[in-house]
């Protein structure tokens, strides 16, 4: 599905603040993975993000899509950014707003409108349909990015810090339906976080990335039995295991895989 | 914390997205309108009381230019509005040069605008052409718009309509540069179709910007309508009257013609104001202070 | 940078050299264009004369010290009328901006002064203060006040309002929010404003001279032209080309001058520079 | 540089016989036409300086616009048309004083013409037809009225409409008037380059020698200096006998203050300047204007005008 | 030091759109007292912060600090917003940013650019000083945000989720930075949390809001013995059972304290 390699990205080449963010990394992703990214703070991840999704052009190595270069944009890909409340267009209700993407598959206004509302009422927030962006809490307007990118159903889907301004209930509620919308849709999808417990809930496999430049420090395959359930699952010694497994990575000691 | 109240009812209540709660509304709306008529009457009773003084020709008393507004315009019969013949022959069609050169000119300033603020490429080829002839006197060009126009209408529009495109053309291009990245960089993963993007996303937000240029651009079309109207050939209209009047020094019918242009600048511009609101309901709420 | 999902149409960055020969094409397609419809006879070339022929007329008038006089005077109205028209409408676009109640008082004596056009205006301002530069300098400054004024009040508008809060948390008065954030926030488009000013205040001055200009300044070297007989077309064409080519040149200045005091509003748009 | 070609005379010390002047530097506006060439004689020949003066002509553009600053002071007296000056004292604009008559219509310095492929003949195919003028009822539409009553052809058929100067030419050509207006120097060059036909002479019949400007400052100025006043006339008065007879020093001073060149002010036509000042001709001009309503009231231009000193 | 009587916030009275946000909400705390609030999203958590700040007048109730009635800011008074990116000065680089409001503090150039050097220092960015917002990470500017309320040294400090972009690694160093500094500078602190771990962990008390329009439904004091430690603290069965109270308290479950 997603196949990166020895990807570079430099900022501001040339100029005195130049930065290398990204350096020299692989990574591949199977067709309907969840894959969940974590690292420190201002390593890279969301530059990563951005060279996946086409929206910056790497300074070094490629991004394959389906086996295809990434030069624009992928098809039937969605993005929760982490700067969720300016990526919501403020003259736009809030059903408009997860509505507008629906444009691009065809449906007729009848359909957006229900589609959007579903996604809206899978986030907890029907309630707020006709509110405007900025007439909404933080974790609320983080909300609405995700229904707007959920309601897409798109086959890749990155996530850059979706759930980080959430109460732990609603965070909780929001990863299940995550897995559960994986599930029904056959979506690949990328999930950065920096909620190492999260990490090993939803993901299929985690990658910890090293202080900038970033590169592959870690990849963890998360081997955990049946429906993840927040209960059991984060009983599950392997889930402890593995918690206590990549905390050690992003700490930057030695992998013990 | 009386002006933060009135900051917060103003925020959470635009029009379009809540109605306000509207006693109050109505309530601080009658003090404003209030207040600013008592403004213009105290600036109308100091303008009538210089005048007086002065006694000079050139300058008649409000009293004098009104009486005469209403001799040369408004003495009409009733269903007609009280327009006289010599209104209807004058106002009507400086109203109808300038509307039509607003559109024009409007239309023209923001397609245009668009086009150089999206496109680094158009906006390479067009950037130096289109600054020359910004700064061009149009005045100096009359010979050149008669050749190309000839008489008449066609050459008056073409004048209006080259001399308001400016302000509406650069602030276009300007909020069509500084749209939010993150929401172009949303509309590209979503991939919306080029005109999605103009449409929902780019003149959305341009729209403020481009309502100052709009807001500029209006009044600017009442003054060069003015001078359409002194452009060879031009027999009617309220610049035509005023520059007639100058040179037969009546000076009341000069004055009448210019308070007239500012009466219609002025209700033009609560006009567009009303339109503003309803478009830019959002931006003004959103805006807001938070509260 | 290699940021290409800013623009609409995401194009590879481009380098200098191929953007000043766009620029270059663009403006020898202008001056093609008139050249053709002034030789093919679409427009009568007597009153049209083709843009090589106005091209000769500009470079003889450079070095003409009698028109560089002319050039001189409309520059020093023009320059002095921009300067105080943005000294005053900064400040007082930060007043109307910020204070809904001066505003509001002020609005219908704002709104109808400002349709009234300057031709009505010179016998009555000549009148009171006289003919001289000052006539110019006061039309210029009445004319390009009005952009500068409404850039300024519009761009406050646009001020992130979580900006200003988190000043006034701090405890900064509405002066220092004003001054420090609404200002630095809106000053590009205010900027926007002053560009547009500058081309006004250009047409202004030479306009002005036409009208009712007498001594020296470009208007008047074109007035002149237009009343002989016949009209010296190449004269008026070559003086006005000389006007929009200081025009284009003051913008790119003043574009210049904005990419390096607002390079966070570019670099952050993604803008090359 | 174009517009204060006249210069100024040296500045000199007053002449005995002109003792007493109120003030001995004052400032004119003049136009950029032939018919202010009066003053510039004047100057050019020494004559103001014979009187005591020192005059400094300022060039505007258009007589109304010369008014706010004979209001203000910025100058002293104007070179005006009477039809406008009429009317800024009729509107009590102006308190209006003549200080010395300036020009009057010459046969064939203005002129109806129409180009060589003009259906336009006669003075009466001109009827229903389009003309321009330079102001709108002013002295042009005054003299035409006049000569096409008496050519039996009715004044309100013609459609006047306001076209500047400079683009007579090419309104003319693209057909947007049907016949031309002209003074000169253009009758000349329309004549010679085009060759346009004449069809009227709007400054003959009844119209014939029609008084067109004249130097008139306020009654005000006149009043606090009649002798400045009396010096003015005389040497306006005396610059005019000598330019009677004599092209050359109306020829040599045209190119510093219009935008003639020298060859052309060698061959245009003249109007004639007034050596002496004659109420009874410039009343015909106030009548006229009543009869067309130009005018509130009647105005006796004797009152207006200023006692000859000269001759 | 701040005392919260029966407030009340309704958005948008008298519309279609009105919300009650906050309802009957008391509450006080002490001098150098570091509380943690934590509650569902939506509440109005960000409300009540705002009325504290002096930032929105509440339609009822009132706000006291240092016994004064709130109605514009209060003095030395830092606030850290939950949408930080845009509470940053984009025309500013970092230093600048957090140099700023020392401005009120009457120090000169050199002392603010001293102090705000420190404070870059003390969240890990002292090598970002000259980049200028945009250029940053989300984590990296959330630290910025900090940097500029720390180097204020302000008595009242309001945090709104400020640690909810950093990776685990970080978020634990800032924890324990702001305790640190709270010792050393008598700061009383409010900050608003969804990791329930960190309120109990650095919060001497921490007050649990209803679902809106918020109240408080619960008030632990967190009596955790002697400098708090990120492991051996988090191991104390005191934190362990307080960690509990409070999760049941947010997901809506009667107190037992
Ligand atoms: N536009 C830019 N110009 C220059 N440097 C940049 C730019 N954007 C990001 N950087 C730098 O690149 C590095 C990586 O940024 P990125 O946003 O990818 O980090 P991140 O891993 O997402 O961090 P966080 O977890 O804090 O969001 C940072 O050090 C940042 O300073
Ligand atoms: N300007 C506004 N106009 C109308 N309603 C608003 C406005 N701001 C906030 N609200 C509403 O008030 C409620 C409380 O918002 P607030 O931002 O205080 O929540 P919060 O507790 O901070 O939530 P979160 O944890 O998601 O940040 C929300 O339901 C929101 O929709
Ligand atoms: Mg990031
Ligand atoms: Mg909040």
């Amino acid at each position: 599905m997603l196949e990166i390699d020895n990807l570079s990205h430099v900022y501001g080449a040339g100029t005195p603040n130049e930065h290398r963010a990204i350096e020299g990394l692989n990574l591949s992703v199977a067709e309907g993975e969840l894959l969940c990214i974590v690292g420190p703070s201002g390593c890279g991840k969301s530059t990563l993000l951005r060279s996946i999704a086409g929206l910056i052009s790497p300074t070094g190595g490629q991004v394959k899509v389906e086996g295809k270069l990434v030069r624009q944009t992928p098809d039937n890909l969605a993005v929760v950014f982490q700067d969720y409340s300016r990526s919501l267009f403020p003259w736009m209700s809030v059903a408009d707003n997860v509505a507008l993407p629906l444009r691009r598959r065809g449906m007729d206004k009848k359909a957006r409108r229900e589609a959007a509302m579903e996604a809206l009422e899978s986030v907890g927030l029907s309630a707020a349909e006709r509110k405007y962006p900025f007439q909404l809490s933080g974790g609320m307007q983080q909300r609405v990015a995700i229904a707007r990118a959920l309601a897409y159903r798109p086959t890749l889907m990155l996530m850059d810090e979706p759930f980080g301004s959430v109460d732990a209930q609603t965070r909780e509620d929001l990863e299940d339906l995550v897995l559960k919308v994986r599930g029904h849709h056959q979506m690949t999808i990328v999930l950065i976080t920096h909620d190492i417990d999260e990490s090993v809930y939803v993901g299929d496999r985690v990658v910890v990335l090293s202080k900038a430049p970033a590169h592959v420090v870690g990849d963890l395959k998360v081997d955990l039995p049946g429906p993840r359930d927040q209960i059991t699952t984060r009983e599950h010694p392997d889930f402890v295991h593995l918690r206590a497994e990549v905390g050690r990575l992003v700490r930057g000691h030695a992998a013990v895989v | 914390m009386k002006a933060t109240a009135e900051v917060t009812a103003k925020a959470t209540a635009p029009p379009r997205i809540a109605r306000r709660s509207r006693a109050a509304a109505r309530r601080r709306g009658v003090r404003t309108v209030a207040f600013r008529w008592l403004v213009l009457a105290v600036l109308v009773l100091l303008w009538e009381v210089a005048t007086r003084a002065a006694g000079s020709a050139f300058f008649p008393t409000p009293g004098t230019i009104v009486t005469r507004m209403q001799a040369m315009w408004f003495s009409g019969p009733p269903q007609r509005l009280f327009l006289s013949d010599v209104a209807v022959q004058n106002i009507l069609p400086s109203l109808g040069r300038m509307a039509a050169g607003f559109a024009g000119g409007a239309l023209a300033g923001v397609v245009l605008g668009l086009a150089v603020g999206l496109s680094a490429r158009v906006y390479d080829y067009l950037d130096g052409v289109l600054q020359f002839l910004r700064a061009v006197p149009p005045p100096a060009l009359v010979t050149v718009f008669l050749v190309v126009f000839g008489f008449g209408l066609r050459m008056q529009l073409a004048f209006i309509m080259f001399s308001i495109v400016w302000p509406v053309l650069l602030n276009t291009a300007d909020g069509a540069r500084a749209v939010e990245p993150l929401h172009l960089q949303t509309c590209q993963v979503f991939r919306l179709s080029r005109a999605e993007r103009l449409w929902r996303v780019v003149l959305p937000s341009a729209l403020p910007k481009m309502f100052a240029g709009l807001r500029l651009a209006l009044s600017l079309s009442l003054i060069v309508m003015v001078f359409s109207e002194l452009l060879p050939g031009t027999t009617n209209g309220i610049g035509f009257q005023l520059t007639e009047a100058y040179s037969m020094f009546d000076l009341p019918a000069m004055w009448a013609a210019i308070v007239l242009l500012g009466v219609l600048g002025y209700l033009l511009n609560e006009l567009f104001l009303v339109v503003e609101r309803r478009v830019l309901g959002w931006h003004r709420a959103a805006q807001e202070p938070v509260g | 940078m290699s940021v290409t999902a800013t623009a609409l149409a995401p194009g590879r960055p481009t380098g200098a050299t191929a953007r000043w020969s766009r620029r270059a094409a663009g403006a020898l397609a202008f001056a093609a264009l008139i050249e053709l419809v002034s030789r093919t006879g679409l427009a009568d070339r007597e009153f049209l004369p083709p843009a090589t022929e106005i091209a000769a007329r500009m470079g003889a008038l450079a070095l003409d010290p009698a028109f560089r006089a002319h050039a001189l005077t409309s520059l020093l109205a023009w320059a002095v009328g921009l300067g105080i028209a943005a000294v005053a409408a900064v400040p007082l676009g930060l007043l109307l901006g910020s204070v809904p109640v001066v505003d509001a008082a002020t609005r219908s004596v704002v709104e109808f002064l400002r349709p009234i056009p300057s031709v009505a205006l010179i016998p009555l301002v000549a009148l009171v203060i006289g003919t001289g530069l000052q006539l110019r300098i006061s039309l210029v400054v009445y004319a390009s006040l009005w952009p500068i004024l409404y850039n300024t009040m519009y761009g406050l508008r646009g001020v992130d309002p979580l900006a200003k809060e988190s000043l006034r948390s701090y405890g900064f008065g509405p002066l220092s929010v004003l001054l420090r954030v609404s200002l630095p926030s809106s000053a590009p488009f205010i900027t926007t404003g002053v560009r547009l000013a500058a081309g006004i205040a250009l047409i202004l001055t030479v306009s002005t001279e036409i009208v009712a200009g007498r001594g020296e300044g470009m208007g008047v070297f074109i007035y002149f032209a237009g009343i002989a007989v016949p009209a010296r077309m190449t004269d008026i064409l070559a003086g006005v080309c000389w006007v929009g080519l200081f025009g284009v040149a003051v913008n790119a200045l003043l574009v210049a001058f904005e990419r390096r005091a607002f390079r966070w509003h570019h670099a952050r748009l993604g803008e090359q520079t | 540089a174009c517009s204060s070609g006249g210069g100024t005379t040296a500045s000199a010390p007053p002449a005995a016989a002109s003792g007493g002047l109120e003030k001995t530097k004052i400032k004119v506006a003049t136009l950029p036409a032939i018919d202010s060439a009066a003053l510039y004689v004047a100057i050019d020949q020494g004559l103001f300086e014979k009187e005591g003066l020192e005059v400094t002509p300022q060039v505007v553009q258009a007589a109304p616009e010369a008014i706010p600053m004979m209001l203000n002071g910025e100058i002293d007296a104007m070179f005006g048309n009477y039809v406008s000056m009429f009317q800024a004292q009729d509107k009590g604009t102006l308190k209006l004083r003549i200080l010395a008559e300036g020009s009057r219509a010459a046969p064939d310095s203005l002129s109806i013409m129409v180009l060589p492929t003009s259906p336009i003949k006669t003075a009466k195919d001109l009827e229903g037809k389009t003309i321009n003028v330079n102001v709108l009822h002013n002295f042009q539409e005054l003299a035409l009225t006049q000569v096409l009553k008496a050519n039996n052809v009715d004044p309100a058929s013609i459609k006047y409409v306001q076209v500047t100067f400079q683009n007579i030419m090419p309104s003319w050509k693209g057909g947007q008037i049907d016949a031309a207006y002209l003074g000169e120097p253009m009758v000349t060059a329309a004549t010679s380059t085009m060759g346009a036909r004449k069809i009227l002479d709007p400054a003959s019949g009844p119209a014939a020698e029609f008084p067109i400007s004249g130097y008139v400052s306020t009654q005000e100025w006149y009043d606090k200096n009649p002798r400045v006043a009396a010096a003015f006339q005389r040497a306006i008065h005396n610059a005019a006998k000598l330019m009677e007879n004599n092209r050359e020093v109306v020829s040599k001073v045209l190119p510093t203050f219009t935008q003639i060149d020298a060859a052309t002010a060698a061959t245009v036509t003249f109007p004639y300047f007034s050596s002496s000042d004659n109420p009874v001709r410039l009343q015909r001009v106030a009548d006229w204007m009543l009869e067309a309503r130009w005018l509130t009231k009647a105005i006796e231009v004797k009152t207006l005008m200023s006692p000859t000193t000269s001759g």
